[in-house]
């Protein structure tokens, strides 16, 4: 199947297979709102894909290019805010100047702060994302005038969405919120894929992989990480326009330190490395929240139990399994 | 025969150590020359500073005459002076292929294609193929670094060297740890690379710097101790002395 | 031995899973019950869960069939309580919801409430913006600002030793926060009240160390603080003012009823904290004090207000539905103007101009319980009852 | 009645104390991350426990000077059965999993706290003379702040007698920056690991109660504090505990005079602080490792 003489990429096996599964998948989530018509499953499953997008965008931080960043859920809310605040005072029909507007401002904010992430490294990184995180979120949380402090933005319009000329339905209208996320975060992963797969993609595994050697052998290690970090707010940004669109709602809690170190459950959860598993991450974190915390007012200790077990016996997460078994088979 | 590389009284202090102490060091645009000296004597920290990796107390380094201290390492790599490590450092999850192509990609350009296949860039992936056809490493191709034997993934340490087609290379004792037929394997490669390139090695195995070296340097405590021919520094006394000791 | 344990589990749970299914006379009638059980509030939650509970229980049944309560835990965060609410609504065909400790979280519920199309009776939210927010949004249970503020400065008028005193005002960093000190403030200047400073002093909830603040307060020598604090933090305040030597000085006037368990805990420090509240155990009618030993029984906690606004208020929705005679959104909002229910606390009645209750509320100050049932060491006594009339909003 | 002189007198004593507490917090934690490069997320958790163990054992009668003495063995014997089960596996995984890890161990240690005394503020009532307040240059200061001033310099003086006199102290040092040298010389250095963690989760118990009466104990205290100890140790250096000294008053002050005079504010200017600190000194004040 793989003949090393020809000049092939390497992990190009199985590939029909692989797309017949992405193709299924993307139609049966497409079909799905239509078969079953509960609106509650329908609004769930919506925020495992806002959330699976974000997740997304952190593993191409921290599956690619290897920079651990606390509360990448920062810029998923100064562009949610953004949003929010374009359709609330300048003009509320504009759905896509509003998601522009969110995710330049979400970049301009993000490149200054990403030229000073990628002066340090290693656990210096991952605790300034935690530094700058935390000045978001208390920034938002204290501007009341602006942002509505603790309560959040109140009064978002419900523009309509319109994609490719088709007008699907108002953003309150779950059915049309719903399928304007499956598109948008469809284009984003198959984007997203296409960059990891490019040269630019290698040169931030190799800066994962040995961040020295990468400048030895002539890779501008911080202007490649400073890339990679803007690619990943840019789709943190993205994943904030849609939340707000579809929540209509956006508050200091969802920018908080534990709803980013939500997130980076989600991503290892999922397994690193793997775009999609980033996805199959946030649905299940986001199940698991949800179910266990109706179960019981003492959901906090189940949910650190898992998170424990998951640690300590399930390494490369649900997606990463796969090599697990490989390895298992491999004896 | 112009000079590459020269430094101009190069020093670094650790401390109150003086690591490297006034090194004025020069080399051609080709031929083989090596670094020797009991261990500490400063080998592989004046290998940090002309490579970059760590900034010089004082002193010049210039390069083709323009003055290059202290200049980032991406630079001076993209200038054509590259390096090996004592300590192997690959890419290790990625393939010997992968890890060829990502520096073939870093010399050649084109990393900022953000849209097109790692593929489209024809000539880096062919030139890829050719230096690890050279080097012998074409069937470990699509086998991830890590499970490389030792011996190979020194060899692939110089690879990745090379693929940045250098102008000056530096390879900090390449041979440790490897078996005598690697040692041989990889010396003759060495010595038909400084026909083309300039080459600075730096070593312990005294027959195979003897036997290869074109001109040889020796190092104590941070200082030029002797330069000279293979010849003449095994004459001389001082050199005798710093290794051995002085006879009671 | 172990052939013996195998047999064993297997029966139980074969037991387990053939239990007698409990024959439902008729579907029941599904009520979302939203409230904090965890974060900075939750012991405020949980008194409101118990007062849900107790009404359900003691309603028994509506329109003939059963009531059967599901309660989410909002975590006193919008977004968390917005996809709780529609979980409740959609996943579990909730007829209403009932219940919400914050404003933040009410506000970002009514914002919803189109999509959920289900009528919404908050028993805690005090933010003045509820007045005729939305026709299916309803407020029953805690004293909105204004009329809090009404209580408190008709209070200190009545008071000479209070009067006279220049007031440091202080408030939690939130929507009701800033709504309950800007009410206090203008109300003040009208009626000559002396305020130290207009532009309100604004603390992050989570603060746990007040002695910056309490430095601010003693600098400024104001001689008395009035504080909208969340009621669980309140006793915490009067703690360490009282450990920086302030409590025979500076009185202690609140927007917001303290919590009697968190009295308990304040013990001596928290005593002569006055302010308006809907209700307090130590008001005297055959209503109240039958109620109170009945949720005492029940629960073994000390009454509080928390926990009596939620059971009248879901005792409103309850009869609501009754009068509509349905389980239509619209039918039992249109139902819920007007409504009146005599409980511990008098005639609760709302109203239809604007969907926000009128009551009767007391004006209280904790000091030294007596003899009490209950082994309360702290107690709210009343000083005065103001009718529904005298608090307004006029109709 | 406060007069300019009382207000400084106030704000440089509250500074003392808040840099006081989130001192002790922060060796802790550093104590951890110097010696076995671990950084424990559920520090906050444990100082929580260790508050409440303290308000328990003081409302059955114990004294809170002994309470401050057995609470931190008892949450020292917690640390040990922590580390023994879920931290000392994690010895040889990357950094990314054991952040993970503790944060799933905080989530467990804060839910038990609920568990375990409910959602209810409590308050440690003080031994009869700590109570009241002491008039120092024309305000009144409360006893037990001053107290507590005392109390910290006495843990830290204690815990600079240890490392630096005794011979485990010696070892707890040489491992933090040769771990590998201290291994040759015959040192189990699961051991080490052992006393590490333990001795931070002690340091952690202990701000917990002496945090106790000066703050409320209710279920967030925990996570409250695991941030500004964060801010404190990144400051300061990783593992370096002159570091977090330096970087407890700095931050102390800054925090105390910024609630005093621009309340709103007050927390961005301190992670604007940390921001700019680590952009231009990525190692912190006084750079990584030295343990000292």
């Amino acid at each position: 199947m793989n003949n090393t003489t020809t000049i092939p990429g390497i992990k190009k096996r199985f590939v029909p297979l692989k797309i017949f599964i992405v193709v299924l998948v993307f139609v049966g989530l497409g079909l799905f709102p239509f078969m079953s018509g509960n609106r509650f499953y329908i609004s769930m499953i919506n925020e495992m894909m806002i959330y699976g997008l974000l997740a997304m965008s952190l593993d191409v931080l921290l599956g690619y290019t290897g920079a651990l960043s606390f509360m990448h859920n920062a810029y998923l809310g100064i562009s949610a805010y953004v949003v929010g605040l374009f359709l609330i005072h300048i003009s509320p029909a504009s759905l896509w100047m509003a998601c522009f507007a969110g995710i330049i401002f979400t970049s301009i904010v993000a490149l200054p702060v990403g030229w000073v992430q990628v002066r340090t490294g290693g656990l210096a990184f991952a605790l300034l994302t935690l530094a700058f995180g935390m000045m978001f979120h208390t920034i938002v949380w204290k501007w009341y005038d602006v942002t509505g402090g603790d309560d959040g933005l109140m009064g978002m319009p419900n523009p309509d969405i319109t994609l490719f000329g088709w007008k699907l339905g108002s953003t309150g209208d779950p059915l049309a919120m719903y399928l304007f996320t499956l598109v948008i975060a469809a284009i984003c992963f198959f984007l997203t894929r296409r960059i990891i797969n490019s040269p630019f993609g290698a040169v931030l595994e190799a800066i994962r992989e040995n961040e020295d050697r990468a400048s030895f052998i002539g890779i501008n290690v911080r202007r490649y990480k400073l890339l990679g970090w803007m690619l990943a707010c840019l789709l943190a940004g993205i994943s904030g326009a849609l939340f707000i669109l579809y929540k209509g709602y956006i508050g200091p809690s969802t920018m908080s330190a534990f709803a980013g170190a939500g997130v980076l459950m989600m991503v290892l959860l999922g397994g690193l490395g793997s775009l999609w598993g980033a996805f199959v991450g946030a649905a299940i974190f986001i199940y698991i929240q949800d179910y266990i915390s109706t179960m019981t007012e003492h959901w906090e200790i189940f949910l650190g139990l898992v998170v424990i077990f998951l640690v300590l016996f399930l390494p490369t997460g649900f997606v990463g399994l796969g090599d697990h078994l490989k390895r298992f088979r491999k004896g | 025969m112009a000079e590459l590389l020269y430094t101009e009284n190069l020093c670094r202090r650790f401390g109150g150590v003086m690591a490297t102490n006034k090194v004025c060091f020069s080399v051609n645009d080709h031929g083989l020359t090596s670094i020797i000296g009991p261990n500490g004597a400063g080998k592989t920290t004046f290998i940090n500073i002309v490579t970059g990796k760590i900034p010089a107390s004082s002193g010049k380094i210039f390069f083709k005459g323009n003055d290059i201290t202290n200049k980032p390492t991406h630079d001076l790599v993209k200038m054509g002076i590259c390096r090996t490590f004592q300590i192997n450092s690959i890419f290790e999850d990625l393939s010997v292929f992968e890890n060829l192509r990502i520096a073939k990609q870093a010399k050649n350009g084109g990393s900022l294609r953000i849209f097109s296949s790692k593929q489209s860039l024809r000539t880096v992936t062919e030139e890829t193929w050719e230096l690890l056809e050279h080097l012998g490493l074409k069937d470990l191709a699509i086998r991830p670094a890590k499970n490389l034997a030792y011996g190979d993934q020194r060899v692939l340490e110089v690879a990745i060297a090379m693929a940045g087609n250098p102008k000056i290379l530096f390879l900090d004792e390449p041979t440790a740890g490897m078996s005598p037929t690697e040692t041989k394997h990889i010396s003759k490669l060495i010595k038909e690379l400084s026909k083309k390139i300039c080459v600075v090695l730096v070593e312990h195995d005294m027959d195979m710097i003897m036997s290869i070296s074109d001109k040889i340097t020796v190092l104590q405590y941070g200082s030029t101790i002797a330069e000279g021919t293979p010849e003449e520094i095994r004459n001389n006394q001082q050199v005798r002395e710093a290794y051995l000791g002085k006879e009671e | 031995m172990k052939r013996f344990i195998t047999v064993s589990l297997s029966l139980m749970i074969a037991v387990l899973l053939f239990a007698p299914q409990q024959v439902f006379a008729a579907k029941p009638v599904k009520i979302g019950v939203l409230v904090p059980l965890t974060g900075i509030v939750a012991q405020g939650g949980l008194e409101m869960k118990y007062g849900i509970e107790m009404a359900a229980e003691e309603k028994g049944t509506v329109l003939g069939r059963p009531i059967e309560l599901i309660v989410e835990d909002t975590r006193v965060k919008p977004p968390v309580a917005v996809t709780k609410a529609e979980k409740l609504v959609y996943k579990d065909d909730c007829k209403a919801l009932i219940g919400v400790f914050s404003s933040g979280v009410g506000l970002a519920l009514s914002k919803n409430i189109d999509k959920l199309n289900v009528p919404f009776v908050s028993t805690h939210v005090m933010t003045t913006k509820f007045y005729g927010l939305h026709p299916l949004v309803f407020r029953s249970g805690q004293l909105a600002n204004d009329q809090t503020a009404v209580g408190n400065v008709k209070g200190i008028l009545a008071r000479p030793d209070l009067k006279d005193r220049t007031y440091y005002v202080i408030v939690h960093d939130y929507s009701w926060g800033h709504d309950a000190g800007e009410r206090f403030i203008a109300l003040a200047k009208e009626n000559g009240i002396k305020v130290y400073n207009d532009t309100y002093d604004k603390a992050p909830i989570k603060t746990k160390d007040w002695s910056s603040y309490i430095s601010k307060i003693k600098a400024s020598g104001a001689d008395g603080v009035y504080m909208a604090f969340i009621t669980n933090v309140i006793p915490a305040f009067a703690k360490q003012t009282s450990d920086f030597g302030l409590q025979g000085k500076v009185k202690l006037v609140s927007a917001a009823a303290p919590g009697p368990l968190e009295l308990e805990a304040g013990g001596e420090a928290c005593h002569g904290i006055f302010g308006a509240s809907d209700w307090a155990w130590d008001v005297d009618n055959a209503n109240s004090n039958d109620w109170e030993m009945r949720f005492w029984k029940k629960f073994n906690t000390i009454p509080s207000d928390a926990a009596v606004h939620s059971y009248v208020g879901a005792m409103n929705l309850f009869n609501a539905i009754e009068k509509a005679g349905s389980t239509d959104a619209k039918a039992i909002a249109d139902a819920l103007r007007g409504i009146s229910f005599d409980g511990p606390y008098g005639n609760v009645r709302i109203s239809a101009k604007d969907n926000c209750m009128r009551n009767s509320a007391v004006l209280t100050e904790t000091m030294a319980a007596p003899e009490n049932p209950f082994g309360a060491k702290v107690y709210m006594k009343v000083l005065k009852t103001f009718t529904a009339d005298e608090l307004g909003p006029p109709e | 009645m406060g007069g300019t002189i009382g207000i400084i007198v106030d704000i440089s004593l509250n500074s003392l104390v808040l840099s006081g507490v989130f001192l002790i917090v922060a060796i802790g934690l550093n104590i951890i991350y110097g010696l076995s490069r671990i950084m424990n997320m559920g520090h906050g958790a444990l100082y929580a426990v260790g508050a409440y163990t303290g308000y328990t054992l003081v409302a059955t009668g114990f004294n809170y000077f002994v309470a401050l003495v057995i609470a931190p063995i008892i949450v020292g014997g917690i640390g040990l059965l922590i580390e023994r089960t879920i931290i000392a596996p994690m010895r040889k995984r990357s950094m990314v999993y054991t952040l993970i890890l503790t944060y799933g161990l905080m989530f467990f240690l804060d839910g038990m706290i609920k568990y375990v005394w409910g959602n209810k503020p409590c308050f440690i009532d003080l031994p009869a003379f700590m109570q009241g307040t002491l008039s120092i240059l024309g305000t009144q200061y409360p006893i037990f702040r001053l107290v507590t001033l005392f109390l910290i310099a006495g843990i830290m003086g204690g815990l600079m007698l240890f490392l630096n006199k005794t011979k485990v102290g010696l070892i707890l040092r040489a491992s933090s920056t040769i771990p590998e040298m201290v291994s040759c010389l015959g040192i189990n250095m699961s051991y080490v690991h052992m006393g590490a963690f333990v001795l931070g989760c002690i340091m952690a118990a202990m701000a917990g109660i002496i945090a106790g009466p000066l703050t409320t104990i209710d279920p967030l205290m925990g996570s409250e504090m695991l941030i500004s100890s964060f801010v404190v140790i990144v400051i300061g250096g990783l593992g370096s505990l002159r570091g977090a000294v330096l970087a407890a008053l700095l931050i102390g002050f800054v925090q105390t005079l910024a609630e005093f005079f621009i309340t709103d504010l007050a927390m961005v200017i301190v992670y604007v602080l940390m921001a700019v600190i680590l952009a231009f000194m990525p190692r912190g004040i006084l750079g990584e490792g030295k343990f000292e």
